[in-house]
């Protein structure tokens, strides 16, 4: 499979009153066309930002995304309109990311409005009829709103929006964390089917590793806006070689009485991105941590093929 | 747990009939009765507003020193005034004038806030720093004496009142705009709509102006209470509307000087006004309420 | 905390220079002359030029507004009434305190009475003294002023003749004008409060203090009530600063030699350079009674002071940054 | 014996929209020392079952409509106020789910604790001081700053503030409602650890409200499982996991995502939770259930237990043992 978007060194600081915060440090990485990348990582460790500044909804503090060949980090005007065509968002909270004063049938036909492909309004509610079929809306909900839907609808609405545009990759920005187990299970399965079906390339977004892991081909771990680890996912999960990535794994709770973990407790709390020093960011947390992990950030290193990891001492911990 | 509640109740619902957002502030608000009261009470004053010249056989204007200063009667409601006029048709005059006068101002206001709010709101940055930095200013001056000053200038008459009375409001209603334009510009909506290429004129169009609309409208009734206490107040001291034209602060001024011996020319202006301000403000508060459910429990 | 204020102190020189510039303008483009008003409609063309030359109202704008501030910052003077030929600082300062005893009173009864009744109402929410409050609270918040004044003369000092009718000759006079400054804010601080506090009641943190099994007075006045605090405080500094600028509609009625009288007869007799003094007077007022507020603010709500410390610092450290990137 | 025994708790809210039936006759019983998990989707009722066994029910809009709540064999639905303020934050204690609101933001968190300390062990102030600080000691935050304010803290922090002032009693109750939630997954290790370990250390039974049932895999002994207001099943942990009864709670093992086995395709419960105000004649499972009979849609069924102390509410509960869940 062709690489389809190729990350490179991108960053995005945000200026704050007391400085800058750096949510996303230098993260590198390529995807190939159908493909899921599941981004995992904590609360604030960049992994939203990420998703948005490949969108080109944040624009890049430096760094580069290039889509199919093309470098899209600083698009304008018509290329950026003809680029997001491509790339789509599906949000998280599909109570926000809803015009509460939209009915479904003008939510969905939003997107097919700006699109300009459809000329006319017979069309435009044709595709829109399509469109809620694909995600599983019974058409009685087009005169609904929002407001009158239950999450995992809503969130049907927030997928057939992003499909109006015939996109080519999909960012999943934790779509399903705030939904119930039962419901999340329903918009996983049609995640799946959709990609089945359209050859579509996911950027999977969660904090979830139970679901990063039942539907990525390759997961990049990441931590306090740098790279941590990244593999194939059977390869991370049976394998991990950063010491944070153990910690993570590990922290699961599995629904099952049989399942023997030996316990890695990470200790402390996650580093704030805001005016970082040099070194690594996990080192306060982590049990291996030398003097060379304060003073200099490692850089990512391809450990084993195809299993990218950023840890000075990985190779030792890992014999 | 509530929103969820309501939510669910209102999925199932939306299988049967579906339920705009407005729909449902238009019940909330019909199950307040003094909101509803109040719409009718102004209902009526616009209909007297409209129709003041043919409810009552008398001119405003039409003076009879024979017959000045008479309590009310069969022939006279609420008696003559100082020239003999009859003070009846001289409130429902002054209803249009104050309604009048109040709607041209709060629409003058309210046009150019709503630009200039916007603008400071939605782009930020410099335009922003130097708007709120003159709003600043205007929001130091005193509201009487800022609006007096201005009258005064600009002299009196239906017109000039509108006017004054609408620039010196024009501040306050900039902050409340921009306040909400900046609370809608997070919204994770816009955002989505930014993903699908939209520009910022169809942001602004589809989705800020429609969403920022129904808090200005709450804001718009409380205003035009504040407005016409304003305008009586101005009358009230002679600059604003001005005799003989009747306005409700006008008339009051001239029964002061009756005070001992002639009550009607104080007591039914002033009712009017009392009720005029109690309406507008339970309308407000009665829609502010319907779309913020929350504060009524 | 301290460069904080001393922040806030430095702007509010801008913002009190806005103010006269703002009312100097409309002044100026006013086609009134304050010399014809003076001199009365006898008086030849000739007569009211000479006076126009005498208080300079026929320079240039600029040079007009330039003289204003150079008197200032020269002299510390705000010029001579055109009306009663005295200076209008010592003007200001003859009426001052008589407003200010009115203000101050009419706020704090206002904060003693509607803080509590609102608290109340909002304790004992959708009941009988619930409903009588925020009733009462509404209409005195529609009552005008003036008509208010009138009706307290009309049955307090003809009818009943328990108080007189206009000036401050013995204290009595005070009790109106106060009542009559004091009810809108009454009603205002009233309704703000019981929002407030019912808004602070259905926090997380309030079912927290009853799940430790406190007493709900305690709930209420140590957990709640602090932390509806701050859009009560918006609304009393908003009480104090208008109410210490004065009333011009009360203190015309009951005929009291204040600021609001002043400003007054200065806008109704186009004494122009009064009106001026008094504007500055009233901006700075309203400006430090914000000032206070904002400081007040940092006293009850720990993150609100964190701000404030992290504004006085953000000059530096943004540079510092902006070097580095 | 039973330290806290919930019968037929019913639970219902008075809204513009109707009744609400938020708990429909829970029935609960805890031991002394044990650890309970209760187990539900939102709006199941769990948070409202909590908030009903303290009297927080806001009344209105709530209203606790029958049943009875024994602790250590006394009602507390029967008790006077000052007996229930009694018992709360002293002998009964709860963590709440949202620990970033649950912390009063304008006073500083050492006092937050001591408060309660002060209040029922009636002591000095500079005795509860210096328990308080002991506490802080115990959930591992730095003495130094019991004079910080909650938003000086971060949310892992904040929430073993909550946890400290839950526990600064010694109480013999602890309700837990979602302690975890609101929290990254190593903090959440970090807290559930912690909560653990003070639980055995002050020999607390602990009623943990959640709905994940990992972390009720880790911590409890026994499980309810609650739908539409209502236990489902109950028993030991071993019952649930293992031996899993009702259509239900076979639903929710198969929804998740598993970390162990790869699968394709997941299977979801179908449908949505009944509208509580309207809530189904039958079993209020019955529409998403696909086991549904003519039986389950006229007649509710009766919580029956199906083996020795595991409780099952659903009319043919043999018939569906899950058969791949034998081979684990």
């Amino acid at each position: 499979m062709p690489v389809q978007l190729e990350v490179k060194d991108l960053m995005k600081y945000f200026r704050i009153p007391v400085g800058f915060l750096h949510a996303v440090d230098g993260v590198s990485f390529q995807l190939e066309e159908g493909k899921t990348l599941g981004v995992v990582g904590e609360s604030g460790c960049g992994k939203s930002t990420l998703g948005r500044a490949i969108l080109g909804l944040n624009e890049a503090t430096g760094g580069q995304v290039i889509f199919e060949g093309e470098d899209v980090t600083h698009l304008k005007g018509a290329s950026r309109k003809a680029y997001k065509k491509k790339v789509q968002i599906i949000f998280q909270d599909p109570f926000s990311s809803l015009d509460a004063r939209m009915n479904v049938q003008s939510l969905i036909e939003e997107p097919l409005k700006v699109l300009g492909t459809y000329r006319n309004k017979t069309d435009r509610l044709e595709k829109v009829d399509e469109l809620m079929d694909t995600v599983g809306l019974a058409g009685r909900y087009k005169t609904s709103y929002p407001h009158e839907l239950d999450g995992g609808r809503r969130q049907r609405i927030g997928i057939a929006r992003a499909l109006a545009m015939d996109p080519r990759l999909i960012v999943c920005d934790e779509p399903v964390s705030a939904l119930d187990v039962s419901i999340q299970a329903q918009i996983l399965n049609l995640l799946a089917d959709l990609q089945e079906e359209k050859g579509l390339t996911y950027i999977f977004i969660t904090h979830n590793l139970s679901v990063v892991k039942h539907i990525s081909d390759r997961i990049m771990v990441m931590y306090c806006g740098c790279l941590a680890e990244m593999a194939d996912t059977d390869s991370l999960f049976e394998q991990p070689l950063h010491p944070y990535t153990k910690g993570l794994l590990s922290a699961i709770p599995v629904p099952s009485l049989h399942v023997q973990r030996n316990e890695i407790l990470l200790e402390g709390e996650i580093q704030s991105p805001i005016n970082p020093r040099p070194g690594c960011r996990f080192a306060g947390r982590c049990c291996y941590a030398t003097q060379l992990c304060r003073a200099e950030t490692p850089k990512p290193a391809e450990l084993l093929p195809g299993h990218i990891v950023s840890c000075h001492h990985a190779g030792e911990i890992n014999g | 747990m509530k929103r969820w509640l309501e939510t669910r109740k209102l999925a199932r619902k939306g299988e049967i009939r579906s339920v705009g957002k407005f729909s449902l502030m238009v019940r909330r608000f019909c199950r307040n009765k003094a909101a509803v009261a109040s719409l009718v009470f102004i209902l009526l004053l616009i209909l007297i507003a409209v129709f003041a010249d043919v409810l009552t056989p008398y001119d405003y204007d039409a003076q009879n020193l024979s017959e000045k200063l008479r309590q009310p009667s069969a022939a006279h409601w609420f008696g003559t005034d100082d020239f003999g006029r009859d003070i009846l048709t001289r409130v429902f005059v002054g209803t249009r004038v104050s309604l009048l006068v109040s709607i041209l101002a709060v629409g003058i206001s309210t046009v150019f806030a709503l630009v200039i709010g916007s603008i400071a709101g939605y782009f930020g940055g410099a335009v922003d720093n130097v708007i709120m930095r003159i709003t600043d200013i205007f929001m130091a001056l005193p509201g009487m004496l800022f609006a007096m000053t201005v009258s005064a200038a600009l002299g009196t008459g239906i017109w000039n009142t509108a006017i004054a009375l609408g620039f010196t409001s024009i501040a306050p209603i900039v902050r409340q705009v921009r306040a909400s334009i900046l609370l809608l510009k997070d919204q994770e909506f816009i955002e989505a709509s930014k993903a699908f290429g939209s520009g910022n004129t169809v942001i602004i169009v589809r989705h800020v102006i429609p969403n920022a609309f129904a808090p200005l409208i709450v804001q718009i009734a409380l205003r035009l209470g504040d407005t016409i206490m304003a305008i009586s107040g101005l009358s009230f001291l002679g600059l604003g509307v001005q005799p003989p034209t009747p306005e409700w602060g006008n008339m009051v001024s001239v029964g002061k000087d009756y005070m001992s011996e002639f009550l009607p020319l104080i007591l039914f202006p002033g009712i009017f006004v009392i009720l005029t301000m109690l309406a507008f403000n339970l309308l407000g508060d009665g829609m502010r309420d319907a779309m913020d459910p929350r504060m009524k429990r | 905390m301290i460069r904080y204020i001393i922040r806030r102190l430095f702007l509010l020189i801008p913002i009190l220079i806005g103010t006269v510039v703002i009312v100097f303008t409309i002044n100026f483009f006013s086609d009134i002359s304050p010399a014809r008003l003076v001199l009365g409609p006898t008086a030849t063309e000739e007569q009211v030029e000479a006076k126009e030359d005498e208080w300079g109202l026929n320079d240039p704008y600029l040079v007009q507004l330039g003289r204003y501030f150079w008197r200032i910052v020269s002299q510390g003077s705000l010029g001579t009434s055109y009306i009663y030929n005295q200076p209008v600082l010592k003007m200001i300062m003859d009426r001052l305190p008589n407003t200010l005893i009115i203000g101050l009173l009419a706020a704090t009864l206002s904060v003693m009475i509607g803080i509590p009744l609102g608290i109340l109402a909002a304790i004992k929410q959708n009941t009988a003294l619930d409903y009588i409050a925020t009733f009462l609270a509404i209409l005195c918040g529609a009552i005008p002023p003036f008509v208010l004044c009138i009706l307290m003369q009309l049955v307090l000092a003809v009818r009943l003749h328990w108080l007189p009718v206009s000036g401050i000759r013995s204290w009595l006079g005070y009790i109106m004008p106060i009542i009559a400054c004091g009810v809108m804010p009454v009603a205002m601080t009233c309704r703000m409060t019981r929002s407030s506090m019912l808004e602070t009641i259905r926090q997380d943190y309030i079912r927290t203090a009853r799940a430790k099994g406190l007493k709900e007075g305690t709930v209420i006045w140590k957990h709640a009530l602090k932390n509806a605090l701050i859009p009560i405080i918006t609304v009393v500094g908003m009480t104090y600063a208008m109410s210490l600028c004065g009333s011009i509609i009360s203190e015309a009625i009951f005929n009291i030699p204040g600021l609001g009288n002043l400003m007054n007869s200065s806008i109704s007799q186009k004494d122009y350079i009064t009106n001026l003094g008094c504007v500055l007077v009233a901006a700075f007022i309203m400006s430090f009674v914000t000032l206070i507020t904002d400081l007040i603010y940092a006293a009850v709500d720990p993150r609100i002071k964190a701000q404030y410390a992290a504004t006085g610092k953000r000059a530096r450290t943004y540079k510092r940054k902006e070097a580095a990137v | 014996m039973e330290l806290l025994q919930i019968k037929d708790l019913r639970i219902q809210f008075n809204t513009d929209t109707g009744i609400v039936h938020a708990v429909n006759g829970v029935d609960l019983s805890l031991q002394e020392g044990e650890c309970l998990g209760l187990v539900g989707e939102t709006g199941a009722g769990k948070t409202t079952t909590a908030l009903g066994i303290l009297d927080l029910i806001q009344t209105p809009p709530g209203k606790i409509v029958s049943g009875e709540i024994l602790y250590k064999g006394r009602n507390i639905r029967e008790m006077k106020p000052h007996e229930i303020r009694d018992l709360r934050g002293n002998e009964i204690s709860m963590i709440f789910q949202d620990p970033m609101s649950a912390l009063n933001p304008v006073i500083p968190v050492g006092h937050q604790i001591a408060e309660v300390i002060r209040l029922h062990q009636k002591c000095s102030k500079n005795e509860a001081d210096r328990q308080m600080l002991a506490m802080l000691e115990k959930v591992r935050i730095p003495a130094e700053r019991a004079d910080e304010y909650p938003h000086q803290f971060s949310g892992g922090m904040k929430q073993r503030v909550v946890i400290a002032i839950a526990l600064a009693c010694n109480p013999k109750l602890l309700i837990a409602d979602e302690p975890t939630t609101a929290l990254d997954v190593t903090i959440q290790a970090q807290v559930l650890k912690m909560i653990r370990e003070l639980q055995q250390e002050i020999h607390t039974s602990m009623l943990l409200i959640t709905h994940d049932l990992g972390i009720v895999a880790q911590t409890c002994e026994k499980v309810a499982i609650m739908y539409a207001g209502e236990i489902v099943e109950s028993g030991t942990a071993e019952d649930i996991f293992d031996r899993t009864a009702h259509p239900y709670t076979k639903g929710l093992f198969a929804s998740i995502p598993s970390i162990d086995r790869k699968m394709r395709r997941l299977t979801p419960i179908e449908g949505l939770m009944p509208d509580p105000t309207d809530l189904p004649a039958g079993c209020s499972f019955g529409p998403r259930c696909p086991y549904v009979s003519d039986l389950c849609r006229e007649h509710k069924p009766e919580l029956q237990e199906i083996g020795a102390g595991h409780f099952c509410r659903c009319h043919f509960p043999s018939q569906k043992r899950s058969p791949e869940k034998e081979g684990q």
